[in-house]
Parts: structure tokens; C-alpha cells; sequence
């Protein structure tokens, strides 16, 4: 599923929900839910700032190897060659209930996409599934440094891409 | 959105309100009386955070910018005498609500944290030397700690720490083994904004007097809720904002005894403090005005000046009886969720309570009581090392201000139950 | 009382007023709309010191104590996120007003006078040390000087005096003299409050970025009256006030270059600038919130952000040229009066006309004017070391504002004319 | 006269100038009447503080010698022997011509007065003369200053009498 039809259904999933209490339940078990956050990524330079509540976040795997994605990164260290539509994996948590479905659905939009399809994602989504309240930049909640995380490791991560294109493409000329 | 089992109106059934004067309070406030999240009715329980402004409150302000506003002192005109006779007037009347000796022992500052940066820095710069101690209590806002600790680094001195007891009041017996010699300043709050403690200051002001330590209390959270008398205390310095006095926000003061303040150096440099200015040498200007540099939050002094006076018209042991009754039926309310602990167990307490449900992280609480309109803080409060003290990262937080009716405290117990069956 | 020559109405004959827009911005200006000392029409011509107040301004205000207020960050509730959602709405305005690149580089502070002592203080003792020199100018108000001045004696640094020429203007010519490679700062005003010089800040800023030299611009009488572009005047730090901006008082702003304030040590300690606080150490906020210690004037936050947008609404070049046609009249008819020397004749200005009248004291001049309606300051208007250049020690000061009519100025003239008939 | 006589008079004499041009006309006039200021006299330490305007004070004389008055006061030593009903004689001066004329006003009411007729001069004559305003503590032209300064010479001077008196009565015994 595209990102665009992930939102398209999680949109309609909320939308046939109209109790904010069954909204909330729903939310809570999406977080539930979320594959286990590796205690070895459980470090302060995973911890995302700007939180009232704890929240983590580790982008690479997936190919891209463990490195430390806080500094560098350097995926061609790993061997990989077809670079190009690489995926960015996350692993992400939050010590709080809610905070972590929250996490839950920024996961289903971002995880494991290429950094153009993160980069593209429409930031009404926010609206369209009614969390504003949870994801401005003002509330505390560290969730709005996450999504400008995310944002960077892609930016960074596309660039890499980039270049990797380019040396790749220099070589077989 | 289900909201039926919230009970936070304004319904003449609340017996156990004192009811004539609480129900009078609330049209002053209109703020309280709306719905938010769409539907559901606000319960503005963040009174330690800040206070709401009551009408005559918010007029006084208005109607000084309609007729009088201007800059003060040095200003000739009419605008401008009327404008520093208001902005006067509410020196005297803070000095009054303090019962301060003097006029000019009251300084104007934005507020609690601004005047405890001035001591640490015009008072502390001056006093305290490379070895010296200053004491702050473990239960002390971050705007005392920091300020202190940040003194104590530019001059090599110790910050030490009174430690609280389990049940969230100031372990006293251990004060006396903490001064030495070398201990300059104690500054404690007053009342803790966390755990809702009264502490005893009177009794550290006595101890600190006959060794010639000085002291600064912290008023933040007493001035709303306490008579405050600065010459019964003894203390050397007390500050407060306005704000948490149902006044505005960007003014607070500083008392300070005049022979303290008299030979202190000035804090910020600018118009107004000083008495003559010239590139060889600058004279500054007399109390309070040499702490008093650039133009001051003028409409917010003034709307202080309202907000004392009709704090002051209001009947305060019905107050202080209403605030307390308040309290106890949130404990005994809250205490009966399941997993919930209340931080902060003292005998005598303002209206503040905060705690903690077993498994269950703060801030969901603060969210889900939030969707049922009940407004809760989560957070350390500012108070960082107390939350460690206590083994806790945040805790939830309902404050009382003189318009909380027990029904919003009902409400409170049955979002903050409701919250918790939701999220085990 | 005999008013019959002061003709300041709102009369619909004045042609020469731009009388469109003036008309109907007084409407939003009630105070203006008043009889002082009993019955004379007021002429308020103190806005250098401060100015009026706008009605939507007001109101902003008001609704927002009527239905938002609340503590700003942190707070997980309706109220808190909407309060926190205007503070910062404010913030990117002030940003788009200086057109700074990043919101984090504007930091509310209570006024010019906090701005600049926040950047001595904070900035100046990680920057300046013994030996090393500070430029300021003669025309400087206080609250550039004696921040300068506490800092350079803090330090052992050497405050050096950019001069003043006959007219009134910088001697810039004399700037790359004073320059050498131990000049850490330069501080000047944009519009001098005094004269109403307008300076050429840019040139200033040009000369020092080359050699590594910070500059601090001093925006309080600049930004009502001229377009201020900080990445176009090339400087590191620019202040200003809300309340000559037809805004809050207690509320300004410190814009600070992102390179420099990062690695820049905190001003004043508490809640908000802070990332975790224990008793073995404290980590602060980023920027903006590391300079932003304790509750902030968050309702003037939001009046500061209703005066932006309403001043932003104004034709500025519309209100320009009305601005120099009162300059224009102003000292056509004063300078009529005999033995009146106006001080500050600088080819470009803003609507700020200082002057003396030959062996008559300027304090007489003020309370004859006062008697007729007239507004003006006089005194030193905080710059003594500029009175000293032009070898006065007070000044009568008219300063307009966007809703000064032409009627007024002509009240100006004949108020002072008698006043100098009265006292001959 | 008595201060009490006097204030009685300007009160009449100011209601009798019903202009405000004529009531400036005559207090300018009043100022330009008041006795030249010693120009020994003109020096910092007899200026009063919180002045936009300058004005000087100057207290003794009249047999109490020309002690310097901003110190301590000692009559004893200029070999005064009936101090009890003594009067303080003032000097005083502005460069504003209407500070001066309000000092001219003041100085009817309690030059060459003793210590108690100083203070029992009700302050509301301020009120009953319509001065208000440039006589209020808020008003920066030194006259609230220089009234307080003149109580204070009143107080300290009562006091030394006081004690002359006590140690008279003490020599007669
Ligand atoms: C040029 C100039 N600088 C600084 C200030 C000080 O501003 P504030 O009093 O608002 O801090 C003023 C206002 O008096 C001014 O005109
Ligand atoms: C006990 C205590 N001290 C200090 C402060 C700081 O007050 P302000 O933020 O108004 O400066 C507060 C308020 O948060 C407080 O509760």
C-alpha cells in the first residue's frame, strides 16, 4: 500500500468511529500493537526531544545497516548497490499509551517507504484524521520533532541516494 | 461525545459550595463558563499554572488604556501624571497586601522568576563569594534552583539542599546541620507548586536571622492562597507573580528590605534607574527605581492593582474554608481509583494535588481527562529534583483556584477514573 | 479656560491630512477623543515615548483573556495549546515583520531596555574581555549606554563615543578610526529617541561584518516609522518595543543571528529554558525557550501580535508621507518663534522634533503646553550624554504618530508660542 | 501671619484669578519676587534630588547659623540660649520660572516658621490652592522632594529644640 492509500484508509477507519472514546481505545491498540522497540536502540541518542512523555526513534535496517543515524550515514559501508528505491526503516516507541498509537499511525505512513514517498506525504493528513491537537508543533509530546525527524532522516538519506546514483551512473559511463 | 458523566455546571444544587460566594465568582469569569473539544464543558483545574482574570480585572486594564494610557515618571503631561499615579498607586497597594514597611521596598519585575534572577544576580553577585553556601529545598521551583545554581557557578560557591520527607514536606530537623558559617542565602517557596505543601518559613527566617544569613522567599503559589506578611515571616526578600493572583501575566514584584536593597548594585541598566549619565561615570537613582531600568509593563501593573483589590474585597476565610473542602474531597475522591497515589501527603496544604496511577503514564491521563474538559498539568512541574525524590517523571496535576465548585471536582475524579479504565 | 486658539479638532477641512486615512484611524484611537485639565482637547505628541493603543489591538487582548488564556508550553490542555498556538503565531509575525530567517531567533523580552541587557549581559560576558573595547554612539539612549557601560566595567573593557555632528547626524567618518582589531561590539540606535535622526545603520553594519565585529541594533523609535529588513542592515542582535509600536507595554523583542545565540550562555534561570534540571547539573533549552526563563507577558504576546497585524495593515507610504508633512509643519512653525532653536537637524528624520527656547526652561514650556491639551515630553529623554554635546540639559520633545492630524500640529505651535509669550 | 492666615490668603488671592493664563501670569510673578538665592548657597549638596527642573534648598540661618543643614544640626554651638519657639529660616531656588513661583508659594507658607508650625500645616492646602498637580510625589519637578525635605529639616530641628529645652529645664533644677 502507498502511502497515500495508507491515509485514505486510516482516514476512513477513524471516520466510522465517532465515539472519542472508542477513537482513543482504537489508538491505544494500534500502540499496543507496534512491533517491539529493539532495547538495544534504547539510548539518549535515539530519545527524541522536546517530549513530556519519553519517545524514541532509530531509522536505518533494512539494508541499510545498523549504523549510528544520529551522525553520518553511510549506506555504501554496507554493500548495497541497488540504492536507488532503498526504504528507510524506523523503530520507534513512547513510554505513553497514547503517544505510542500515535506513533502506531505515523508508522504506517513512513516505515519502510523510499525517501521520496516520505518526503511526498501530504502534511493534511494530520487534519483529514482529526489529531491536530496531538501533532502541532506546540504540543509537547515530542510527536511533531518526530515527524520532523522522519523528514530529515529522508532528506539526508535521499541525498545519499543521490549520490550513490550518481557514482554508479559516472562508473558504467 | 459522551458527557453525561460530567457534572461541572454551574447548578444551584452545590450545597457544599458556600455556594452564595462561588456562584457569584463565576460570572466574573467568563472564561470558565465555555465548552471546549466542541461539546464538552471547560474545568480549568491549572490554577497554579495560572489563574483566570475576572472582569473587573480585565476593565481595569481596558479602561486605562482608553483614557490614561502613557509612559510614566518624567512625563509632564496629563496622560502621564495619571498614568504614574496608577502605576504608584499599585506599588502601594502590593506593599500593603505584603505588609511591607515601605513604598519603595516593592519592585517591579515580570514576575516570580525575573525577581529571584535579580537577587541571585544584584544581591548574590555582591554577597556571595568563591566557598560560600546558598540552601534551596528539594522541593524548590526551577526558577529558585536555577538561578541559584547558576550563582553558585559564576562564584565557586555550594549549593545545598534541604531534603523533603515522604509525605512532601521540608525535613526541617535537617536545616540547622546545613547552615554554617559559610551559608549566605536560604530561598524556599513558600508554598510548593508540585505537592501543594505550606511550609514553615517563619521558622527558617528565625533560624537564618541571628546568623545573618538572608533569605528569599518564593510567594508564587502562597500569595492566592495565604495571608502574606512579610514582617511576620522576617524574611529578607519575598517575590510573587501576578498572574497566579488572578492578575496579568509579564508583571510580578519584589520585596525587599529597604536596608538591603539600598546598597545594592543595579540589575539591568537603562531609563529610569539611574540619576545622571555621562561616558565618565553613571549615577544610579534611589529605590525602587534603580531596579526598575526601561519602560515597565505599565497596563500590567495596573491591572494588578485591580486584581488585588478585588481579591482583597473578597471574604477570605470563606475562601481559605471552600479551598479546603475542596481538597479533601478531591483526596478522598482520587484516592479511591485504583493504582493512584497521591505525591505530597502534608497537614497543611493549599488546594493543589498531584499524582500518579501504577502503570499508567501522566500524560495519558492529561489527554483523555482534557477530551472530557477537565484541564489537568502533566509534567514535572518545573520541579525536576523533586520528581527524582520522589521516583516519579511527571505527575498529574489539578490545582483549585476561588471559583473551582466541588462539581468540577466530582468531574475531576470521574474523567481521571474514566481515563484510567481505559487506558489498564 | 481659554481655548479658542488651540484648533485641535478632527475637522474634516484638513486637506493637507491624508484625510482618508487619518480620519479613520483615530476612530480606532478613543483615547485621543479627550478633554484634559477640565475642558482643552487632548494633543498627545509624546509617542517617541510611547504610543497609543488601537481598539482591535485592545480587543485582542481582551478576547483572548475572555476565552484562551492560559500558561503557554507544556500544558497538555485545550486552553494551553490554543494560548501556546497565539504565542507562537506572534513570534512568526515579529519574524516576518524583520524579516529574520528563522522564528527561533526572536526572543520576547520585556522591552528595548531587557533586550539590550540580555545581550551584554549574556553574550557580552562570554565575549568581551579585559582590554577589548565597545563602541556606542553620543546619541544613544540609556538603554544602550549603560548596559554598555556596566558590561565594559565588568570586564575592564574600554567604552568608546561615536560622535555627533552639528546637525544632529553620526560621524561616520569617524567610525573606521575608532574601529580597531579589539572592538568586540557596536551598539547603536537606528532613530535616535531625541533627535529623530535616522541612521544609517546598514553602512554601520557593513564596516563591522568584515572584521568580525557584532552589532546590536537599537529599533525602538525605528520600527513604527521605517521598514526594517535585519538580514538587508546586516546586523547580529536588533531590539524593539511593543509599546512604541502601537502595542503592549512589558512585551519587545531581542532578534539574534541563530549562529550567535546558539552557543550563547542563558540570561536569567528558571522554568522553560531549561532541559532537565538535577542538583549535579543542569542542560538548557534551545533557542528561542533558553532566553525565555518563567512565564512570559503572554497576553502581551498576543496584543504585540494584533498590533503587527494592524500596523501591517496601514499604507506605509501613505503614513510616511503624511509622518514628514507634520515633520515638515512642525518646524516651519516653531522655528517661526523667536529665540526657539530646534536640536537635530538632520537631512533625513522621523516625526521627532527636539528644541529649546533661548532663557526660557524647557520644564516651563511643558506645563504651558500641558495647560492648553499639548503633550510633550521634556527632560533628557534618556540620552544626558547627547544633551551634554549639544550643551542643554533638557529639551521640550513633539514626537507623531500615525494618527497625529495637522490641526495638532498647528495646537503645537500656538500652544508654544504662548507658552514662550507667557514665560518672555 | 500665621501659615494658617497665609494659606488662607492665596487661596482667596488664586481664587480671585479665574484664567488660567492670569493664575501662571501670577505665580511667574511670585517666583520673579522671591528673594535672590545665596549664591554660596548653589552647590550640590543643597539640591534636592528628583528634579527635571533644578532646584535648591537651603536651611538655618535666622540665628541658627550657617551650619551645613544636609548634616547634622547644632545650634548649641552658635550660643543660642531661647532655641524653644525658634524659627528655621529657608533659602530656595529654581531655574524653572513656574518651580520657582510654586516655591515662592511654599515658602509664604512655611518660611521662618518654628518646627511646629512647619508641621501642623494641614496638607490639603495644596488641594484648597489647586496645585495638585505640580505638587503631587508623581510630578518629577522636585517640589514633593522639597516639601519633604522641609519637614525633615522641621523634625530634626524639632528634636535638637527639644532637647535644649529638656537640658535647660535639667541646668534649673
Ligand atoms: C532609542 C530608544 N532606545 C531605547 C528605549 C528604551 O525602550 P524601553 O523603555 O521600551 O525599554 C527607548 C524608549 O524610551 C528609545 O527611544
Ligand atoms: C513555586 C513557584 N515558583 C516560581 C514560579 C515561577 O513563576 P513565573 O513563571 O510566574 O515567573 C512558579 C510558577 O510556575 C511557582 O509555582
Amino acid at each position: 500500500m502507498t502511502s497515500a492509500e495508507t491515509i485514505r484508509k486510516l482516514v476512513d477507519e477513524f471516520a466510522s468511529i465517532p465515539d472519542w472514546e472508542d477513537r482513543y481505545a482504537h489508538i491505544i491498540a494500534l500502540g499496543r500493537a507496534l512491533p517491539a522497540y529493539p532495547e538495544e536502540y534504547r539510548k539518549d541518542k535515539y530519545k527524541v526531544s522536546g517530549c513530556q512523555s519519553q519517545v524514541w526513534l532509530y531509522a536505518g535496517g533494512k539494508g541499510r545497516g545498523d549504523q549510528d543515524t544520529q551522525g553520518t550515514v553511510d549506506g555504501e559501508a554496507n554493500g548495497h548497490k541497488d540504492v536507488v528505491s532503498e526504504v528507510i526503516h524506523f523503530e520507534a516507541d513512547s513510554d505513553a499509551a497514547i503517544v505510542k498509537g500515535l506513533i502506531a499511525i505515523l508508522m504506517k505512513i513512513y516505515n519502510d517507504r523510499t525517501p521520496q514517498e516520505i518526503l511526498g506525504v501530504p502534511p493534511d493528513f494530520i487534519q483529514k484524521l482529526g489529531l491536530d491537537q496531538h501533532l502541532t508543533v506546540n504540543r509537547t509530546n515530542g510527536l511533531a520533532s518526530m515527524m520532523k525527524q522522519i523528514h530529515l532522516y529522508a532528506i539526508a538519506y535521499g541525498r545519499i541516494d543521490e549520490e550513490r546514483k550518481r557514482a554508479r551512473e559516472l562508473k558504467s559511463q | 461525545m459522551n458527557t453525561s458523566n460530567v457534572d461541572a455546571g454551574f447548578a444551584p444544587v452545590a450545597v457544599a459550595d458556600n455556594a452564595l460566594y462561588v456562584s457569584a465568582l463565576r460570572n466574573e469569569f467568563p472564561i470558565l463558563n465555555q465548552r471546549v473539544h466542541g461539546n464538552v464543558p471547560l474545568v480549568y483545574l491549572d490554577n497554579a499554572a495560572t489563574t483566570q482574570r475576572p472582569i473587573p480585572v480585565i476593565n481595569a486594564t481596558t479602561d486605562y488604556l482608553l483614557h490614561s494610557h502613557s509612559n510614566v515618571h518624567r512625563g509632564g503631561h496629563a496622560l502621564a501624571m495619571e498614568a504614574t499615579r496608577l502605576f504608584e498607586l499599585t506599588r502601594s497597594r502590593i506593599q500593603a497586601f505584603l505588609n511591607a514597611p515601605l513604598p519603595e521596598e516593592i519592585i517591579y519585575t515580570r514576575g516570580t522568576t525575573e525577581s529571584v534572577n535579580l537577587v541571585a544576580s544584584a544581591w548574590g553577585d555582591d554577597n556571595v563569594k568563591s566557598g560560600d553556601e546558598v540552601i534551596v529545598s528539594e522541593m524548590d521551583h526551577h526558577a529558585v534552583i536555577v538561578p541559584m545554581q547558576m550563582l553558585c557557578q559564576r562564584k565557586g560557591a555550594t549549593l545545598r539542599v534541604l531534603p523533603v520527607l515522604d509525605n512532601g514536606t521540608l525535613d526541617l530537623d535537617a536545616l540547622p546541620d546545613l547552615i554554617n558559617n559559610r551559608t549566605k542565602l536560604i530561598a524556599v517557596n513558600h508554598v510548593s507548586n508540585a505537592l501543594g505543601t505550606i511550609n514553615d518559613v517563619k521558622s527558617i527566617c528565625a533560624l537564618a536571622r541571628p546568623r545573618g544569613i538572608t533569605t528569599l522567599i518564593d510567594g508564587a503559589q502562597a500569595v492566592a492562597h495565604l495571608k502574606v506578611d512579610v514582617q511576620d515571616i522576617d524574611c529578607d526578600f519575598y517575590v510573587f507573580s501576578a498572574h497566579k493572583l488572578y492578575g496579568p501575566t509579564g508583571v510580578g514584584a519584589l520585596y525587599g528590605r529597604a536596608e538591603i536593597m539600598s546598597s545594592m548594585s543595579p540589575y539591568q541598566g537603562g531609563g529610569s534607574m539611574i540619576a545622571s549619565v555621562s561616558f565618565e561615570g553613571t549615577t544610579y537613582n534611589d529605590l525602587p527605581y534603580r531596579f526598575e531600568a526601561g519602560t515597565q509593563n505599565i497596563e500590567g501593573a495596573v491591572g494588578l492593582g485591580a486584581a488585588l483589590e478585588w481579591f482583597g474585597g473578597l471574604d477570605h476565610s470563606a475562601v481559605a474554608k471552600h479551598e479546603q473542602s475542596l481538597l479533601r474531597r478531591a483526596t478522598e475522591g482520587l484516592s479511591a481509583i485504583k493504582g493512584l497515589r497521591i505525591i505530597g501527603n502534608a497537614p497543611n496544604k493549599i488546594g493543589i494535588i498531584s499524582f500518579v496511577v501504577d502503570g499508567i503514564h501522566a500524560s495519558d491521563i492529561g489527554v483523555l481527562c482534557d477530551e472530557q474538559g477537565v484541564a489537568l498539568r502533566v509534567g514535572h512541574h518545573c520541579t525536576m529534583p523533586l520528581m527524582k525524590r520522589f521516583g516519579v517523571g511527571s505527575t498529574a496535576r489539578a490545582s483549585a483556584g476561588v471559583y473551582t465548585t466541588h462539581s468540577e471536582i466530582d468531574a475531576l475524579v470521574t474523567s481521571v477514573g474514566k481515563a484510567v479504565r481505559m487506558l489498564s
